[in-house]
């Protein structure tokens, strides 16, 4: 596995120490959630790869765990997507445009992109799962010709709670993805797809196992029905990417919360291999 | 805006409230950050206009449950403190005797005089939305509430039992010494004051979690050769024993 | 190979020395137990002490330790990190704790150097006192090979002639850094080693190997294989009954480095510090996340978790064992839950 | 004034629930009430069947305020009823405990509830931005105190380390060298604090009243840990286990509940000014100095001069302790056990509280649980003193021309003055004058 290094996200000579960035504007997704644009104090990219996550903090609350959910080609700043869940995001929630919080990574491994240049992608996201994959789906929609042919599967509980609304209505009209939606709960004004995600598997098209890559990324109860579905279709193991989620404390790989059997997700994650994942018994539970 | 505190007291010994007073050291400082417009024990003037209201001591009269429920309906935030009103402290004691016959004891013919009810924590009559047991509660914990208050954080009680303290403080097991300590079961926070002091923890903050007490039930039978009876005993020393989780 | 032969008096007048340019810890007797303890003199330290009730870590990891300082100030704010440069001695660690510190430095090297940690420690000056046999009933470090320490240490005293009456104790002395070298020749103390000491080295090695009794039988070599295979074993729920979840365990042994971080501010709001404090992954929260799921809720799967860190995990991690067989968790269990029991309960389930 | 009604619900700066209710109709006393609206707690009941080494730290839970001193008067009790003989280095740490419970509770007294009645505001509040310096001595001299409570016993309320027997913890010698160093510099602050006492108006108000404290025999030491009951209209000392003797709990017949009285008058007083009263020539020199400065002189029968002997107390409780961490420091502090009892049996201790005598009873059955208990608390004695007081002030409040805010004022100093604990009242005090 992987152990990245790069300490040159930490300021000065402590790990700890979040930077601070500005909020440059908030959008509403959901009830819960919310899309916070940053910038890094003085500017410049983040450098981040796309699944990886940064420590946001608010000095004298806390800090928290949150994926990047920008492309890194999206220079000038990047973006997260916070659910209030408790102390820390609650607080993030009170934010505006114009505020401060602190800033500590890209941490973790994520997704290898240069390891899916050349193949075709499919991409199956539950609830806020994707959060961390939309980082992924603007790299590949950026660089398009990179890749071939790009499957996009995401399934939310109701309408209300579907993330990305815009993103949603622009990937729909997009001839570049193959993309499909579902809710659990539709209400009125639904027309989509009902159902659990892996109904939408129906909607794809045969797929070249050899050449596919998968990433998955949902709640656990997801993740095992729709690898089923992947290696249904003889996609080999390998070719499974899935992000891990655990309590987290340093992100550096030192405080333990995130140790999952033997690995810390926070170091040799939150994007894993499904192979490499088997042999965890905590990971899939 | 300040918020506007309140400190009150029912059947207790007012410890609880004493204890604020004993925050020399910050006690200028929160009468900066606060206005307490109501504390019967330290000032005559009285508002009913209150943000958080601190009630220590339990219920265990008609006019206690009168006045806790009056407390509730004037605080827009109502915290227990001090075992009295988490767990109704002590003052449960009573409770596993015969009523008659512990009012005559005291009060001989006069018992008439003294309407009792068993003693209950205030939670059993009011919705309370914050809890600092301990007895007395613990001054710093005190002290941290506000704090968090003032932040708009919400507080959290410790979920770890006291052994970590007495970990973190490096000081010896008290069970090392043959002690029967409630430390293992109790909730921390309290800076594991008793064992610091060569006592053993007498579990003044509560019952950490439900499993705990069920090991220490096996434990102290079987580990220790202790009789159950000598242990509930222990626990019931501060409301903090609930019949229906031991073993 | 013995570097220079010592006695003890010329030590403690080395470390009386020391104390000049160091604070000073080492184990100090408190009615029965000892306890690692600062000193203001050496003459306070009693180095004929069987074992220290905690290890030295929370001088190198305290419990708690601020990280940073914060000041928020116009919609923004600014942090100051906290190191600790203090010099430090620490006088008469067993080859238990050496190893176990050396597993620290490992842990908070790699990948992510963690200098809240790395300036303490190399501010730190350690002086081990080798063990001839066991400390206490129970330990297990001559399976785990805690007790032998090749490295870690700053130089490492082996008690070559023992007095019992707590006179002056001969140390063959082995110097583990340049400055453990320095410590003891640029005061030319004690005499380089004759042949008649090097015999006297031998001799107590050997008797020393006879001197720690198996309490793993079967090898702890293939403990990680055993746990391997123990995954499913019903003995961590028959055996979780009992744990408390006091965590007990985790802090007090002298490898566990958990920790949890929070922020304290004052009264006054704006000011406040970033802290760590150590926690342990036998406590009921330590895998817990927002909205409530935990991902270790059961005691059971949090005593295998321990288990594994100590016995396996660490190991395959890092290179270095995760226990060192001091024996300071089965002593810290008010459950009277033994590592060792499991161990050798498990080996016979199979 | 020929017509009043008063009615304070509750009287505050008190500590526990008390309300005063007056009513006068031409000229005539038709009610004159303090009523007690404390919950009653039953301690003496459910200590029945707890264990013997439990009783300390049960019944220090009486008091928040003066919990050293029923931890003290409990754990005598219980040695007494278990033939425990403590030792010498014991005896000192618990008189240096009490003696600082003693500084802390005068101190929150004088300056916390009293001192404002004087300055003329509500609470000690306002006093933080108009007599910050006034303010901030007081919470130095609080802290000091409970700093010492906290060395010895852990922390003041309920202490930790005071068991029957002796301690489970001993403080360090630097820790009571630090403590010592402290109440010598505080001898500024009770300086200052005389000095503002003196320019306070104290009421003149007299009424011919016995006062019972402890004294202890021969030339021994102003009585706050042990002694025999003396009083002024008794000086024969009474031991004891005899206190029912000079404590006579009666029902009365326009009360329900009952009156302490003694065997002398039908009510007495009992705290800072009885001790004074009885004990005078056993203070401190530097005690007796302030006392003189404050114009103090045994018997004064004016009970608004408690808060005056309290005053006087504070000195002496400094100077005693500092000669008791000198004694300590002599004879080298060392960790004893707790002496373990040889027999079970009945006992009675008693202790000065801050605001007066208190006395704990146990009866203990040969299991070693506790079988009977009495405790006798010192408000519970002082209610019908102060009751007394009361009505035979109203006559001349009602002759002053004051008005009905003022006469209502005076009442509750008056009250207040006694420092009344009313939680303390576990027995016996729920008092409604009809
Ligand atoms: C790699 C990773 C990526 C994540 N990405 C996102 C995202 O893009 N958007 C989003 O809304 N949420 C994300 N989460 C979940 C998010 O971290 C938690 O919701 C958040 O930590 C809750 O913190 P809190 O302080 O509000 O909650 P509290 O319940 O008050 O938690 C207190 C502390 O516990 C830890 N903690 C609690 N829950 C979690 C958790 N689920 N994961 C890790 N640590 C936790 C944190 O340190 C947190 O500050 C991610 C989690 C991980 C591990
Ligand atoms: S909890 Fe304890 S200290 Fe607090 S009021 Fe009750 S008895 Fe007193
Ligand atoms: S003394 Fe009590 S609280 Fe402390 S570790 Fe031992 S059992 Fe736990
Ligand atoms: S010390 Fe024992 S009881 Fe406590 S957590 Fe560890 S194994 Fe469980």
């Amino acid at each position: 596995m992987p152990l990245i290094e790069r300490t040159s996200m930490y300021r000065g000579d402590s790990l700890y120490e979040p930077r601070p960035a500005e909020i440059t504007a908030v959008e509403k997704l959901t009830a819960d959630e919310n899309l916070y644009t940053i910038r890094l104090d003085g500017g410049g990219p983040l450098g981040h790869d796309p699944g990886q996550f940064v420590q946001v903090s608010l000095v004298g609350i806390g800090e928290c765990p949150i994926s990047i959910c920008s492309s890194p080609t999206r220079l000038e700043h990047f973006q997260l997507c916070i659910r209030r869940a408790g102390e820390v995001t609650e607080h993030i929630h009170r934010l505006d445009a114009g505020d401060t919080v602190g800033i500590r990574g890209p941490l973790g491994h994520g997704f290898q992109v240069h390891e899916l240049h050349g193949k075709d992608v499919l991409i199956v996201a539950g609830g806020l799962g994707i959060a961390p994959v939309r980082s992924l789906i603007q790299y590949i929609l950026d660089e398009r010709s990179r890749f071939g042919a790009f499957h996009l599967l995401y399934g939310a509980r109701s309408p209300a709670e579907m993330l990305f609304q815009t993103d949603v209505i622009r990937w729909r009209e997009n001839k570049d993805v193959n993309f499909h939606t579902t809710v659990d709960r539709p209400d009125e004004q639904w027309r989509g797809h009902t159902g659990v995600v892996t109904t939408l598997f129906q909607e794809l098209p045969k797929l070249d196992p050899h050449e596919t890559m998968a990433i998955i990324v949902g709640p656990p109860v997801m993740f095992k029905f729709v690898v089923l579905e992947v290696l249904g279709r003889r996609i080999p193991q390998k070719n499974v990417y899935c992000s891990l989620e655990r309590r987290m404390k340093c992100g550096v790989g030192k405080c333990g919360h995130c140790q999952a059997n033997n690995v810390y997700v926070c170091l040799e994650g939150p994007v894993f291999r499904y192979g490499e994942l088997k042999a965890l018994r905590e990971a899939i539970g | 805006m300040r918020p506007r505190i309140a400190i009150f007291s029912l059947t207790s010994c007012e410890g609880c409230s004493l204890a604020i007073l004993e925050l020399e050291d910050q006690l200028l400082s929160i009468l900066d950050a606060v206005e307490i417009v109501n504390f019967r024990e330290g000032m005559t003037e009285r508002s009913w206009d209150i943000d958080i209201g601190f009630v220590d001591g339990a219920v265990s009269t008609p006019e206690d449950k009168r006045e806790v429920e009056h407390f509730r309906e004037c605080c827009t935030k109502l915290v227990a403190i001090g075992a009295c009103a988490c767990l109704g402290g002590l003052n449960t004691l009573k409770n596993y005797q015969d009523e008659d016959e512990y009012r005559a004891y005291v009060y001989g013919d006069c018992a008439k005089y003294f309407p009792t009810t068993p003693a209950q924590p205030i939670s059993a009559v009011v919705n309370v939305d914050h809890e600092l047991p301990g007895c007395p509660m613990v001054k710093e914990e005190f002290l941290k509430f506000v704090t968090f208050a003032l932040a708009g954080r919400t507080f959290k009680l410790p979920e770890d039992p006291v052994c970590v303290e007495c970990k973190k403080k490096g000081i010896l097991c008290l069970y090392e010494k043959g002690i029967i300590c409630l430390g293992p079961i109790t909730r921390g926070g309290c800076n594991a004051i008793c064992p610091s002091y060569g006592a053993k923890c007498e579990g003044c903050r509560g019952i950490v979690a439900e499993d705990a007490l069920k090991a220490a039930g096996v434990n102290l039978r079987e580990q220790y050769d202790v009789d159950l009876a000598d242990v509930l005993a222990d626990v019931r020393m501060f409301g903090a024993y609930q019949e229906k989780t031991l073993p | 190979m013995l570097d220079r032969v010592l006695s003890r008096k010329r030590l403690l007048e080395l470390v009386d020395e020391l104390a000049h340019a160091r604070r000073i810890v080492g184990p100090v007797k408190q009615n029965d137990h000892y306890f690692y303890e600062p000193v203001d003199r050496a003459d306070r330290l009693d180095l004929d002490f069987s074992y220290c009730v905690y290890g030295p870590k929370a001088f190198l990891l305290p419990p708690t330790q601020t990280l940073f300082r914060f000041k928020q100030h116009a919609g923004t704010f600014e942090t100051t990190p906290e190191h600790n440069d203090e010099p430090l001695g620490i006088i008469g660690v067993h080859p238990c704790d050496v190893n176990a510190i050396r597993l620290l430095d490992h842990a908070f090297a790699n990948t992510h150097p963690d200098e809240h940690y790395l300036t303490r420690r190399r501010q730190t000056f350690i002086v081990g006192i080798d063990c001839p046999g066991p400390c206490t009933e129970g330990v297990f470090c001559g399976d785990m090979h805690g007790n032998e320490a090749t490295t870690g240490f700053d130089v490492m005293c082996y008690p070559l002639s023992r007095d019992d009456t707590g006179g002056d104790v001969r140390y063959g002395v082995v110097f583990g850094t340049d400055a453990g070298r320095e410590f003891i020749l640029y005061a030319q103390a004690g005499d380089p080693p004759s042949v008649e000491d090097e015999r006297a080295f031998e001799r107590y090695q050997i008797e020393k190997q006879a001197a720690f009794p198996q309490q793993i039988p079967y090898g702890v070599d293939t403990l990680p294989d055993l746990l391997e295979r123990s995954y499913d074993s019903l003995l961590w729920q028959a055996t979780a009954r009992r744990c408390y979840s006091c965590g007990s365990c985790n802090l007090s042994c002298p490898t566990c480095y958990c920790f949890n971080m929070f922020d304290e501010q004052e009264l006054a709001l704006g000011t406040g510090e970033r802290k760590r404090e150590w926690d342990g992954c036998q406590l009921r929260s330590f895998a817990e996340v927002a909205g409530g799921h935990n991902f270790r809720e059961a005691p059971a799967s949090r005593l295998r978790h321990r288990i594994y860190r100590k016995a396996k995990w660490v190991k395959e991690r890092e290179g270095i064992a995760g226990c060192v067989g001091c024996a300071r968790c089965d002593r810290a269990c008010t459950a009277k839950i033994s590592s060792v029991e499991i161990y050798n309960q498990l080996a016979e389930e199979r | 004034m020929k017509n009043v009604t008063i009615d304070v619900k509750h009287v505050t700066r008190v500590e526990g629930h008390g309300n005063i209710a007056v009513n006068v109709a031409d000229g005539e006393i038709t009610k004159l009430e303090l009523q007690i609206v404390e919950s009653p707690r039953y301690f003496e009941a459910f200590l029945r069947g707890r264990r013997w080494y439990e009783a300390p730290h049960i019944s220090c839970r009486v008091c928040g305020i003066c919990s050293v001193a029923h931890t003290t008067a409990s754990v005598k009790a219980v040695e007494a009823a278990t033939g425990i003989e403590v030792t010498e280095q014991t005896l000192l740490l618990r008189k240096l405990i009490l003696n600082a419970e003693q500084l802390q509770s005068h101190v929150l007294h004088l300056y916390f509830l009293a001192v404002p009645d004087y300055l003329g505001v509500g609470s000690v509040i306002p006093l933080a931005s108009t007599h910050g310096d006034v303010v901030k001595r007081a919470l130095r001299m609080k802290k000091l105190a409970n700093d010492i409570c906290a060395a010895i016993g852990g922390r003041h309320i309920h202490p930790i380390a005071v068991h029957v027997g002796g301690f489970t913890h001993f403080p360090k010698p630097d820790e009571l060298v630090g403590l010592k160093h402290r109440l010598e510099e505080s001898r500024k602050d009770l300086f200052e604090t005389a000095k503002l006492f003196t320019t306070l108006a104290v009421p003149d108000f007299t009424r011919e009243t016995e006062f019972l404290s402890l004294q202890c025999g021969g030339n021994g030491e102003y009585a706050f840990y042990d002694g025999d009951l003396v009083s002024t209209k008794q000086s024969e000392p009474t031991k004891v286990e005899d206190y029912r003797t000079r404590v006579l709990e009666s029902v009365v017949p326009h009360s329900t509940a009952k009156h302490s009285r003694s065997p002398h008058s039908p009510a007495y007083m009992v705290g800072a000014l009885a001790r004074f009263n009885n004990n005078a020539d056993r203070l401190h020199p530097v005690a007796k100095e302030v006392a003189e400065m404050l114009g103090l002189r045994p018997v004064c029968q004016n009970p608004f001069h408690n808060n005056t002997a309290q005053l006087v107390e504070c000195v002496h409780c400094t100077e005693h302790s500092i000669e008791l961490i000198d004694q300590l420091l002599t004879r080298g502090l060392k960790e004893e056990p707790p002496v373990k009892p040889d027999r079970f049996g009945k006992g009675a201790g008693t202790t000065e509280a801050p605001r007066g005598i208190l006395f704990h009873e146990y009866e203990i059955d040969g299991d070693g649980k506790i079988e009977g208990a009495n405790l006798v608390i010192p408000t519970a004695q002082n209610l019908a003193n102060i009751e007394a007081d009361m009505r035979a002030m109203m006559p001349e409040l009602l002759d002053s021309g004051m008005s009905k805010e003022q006469m209502t004022l005076r009442l509750e100093m008056l009250v207040r003055a006694y420092d009344p604990c009313i939680s303390c009242s576990v027995h016996l005090l729920d008092i409604e004058w009809d």
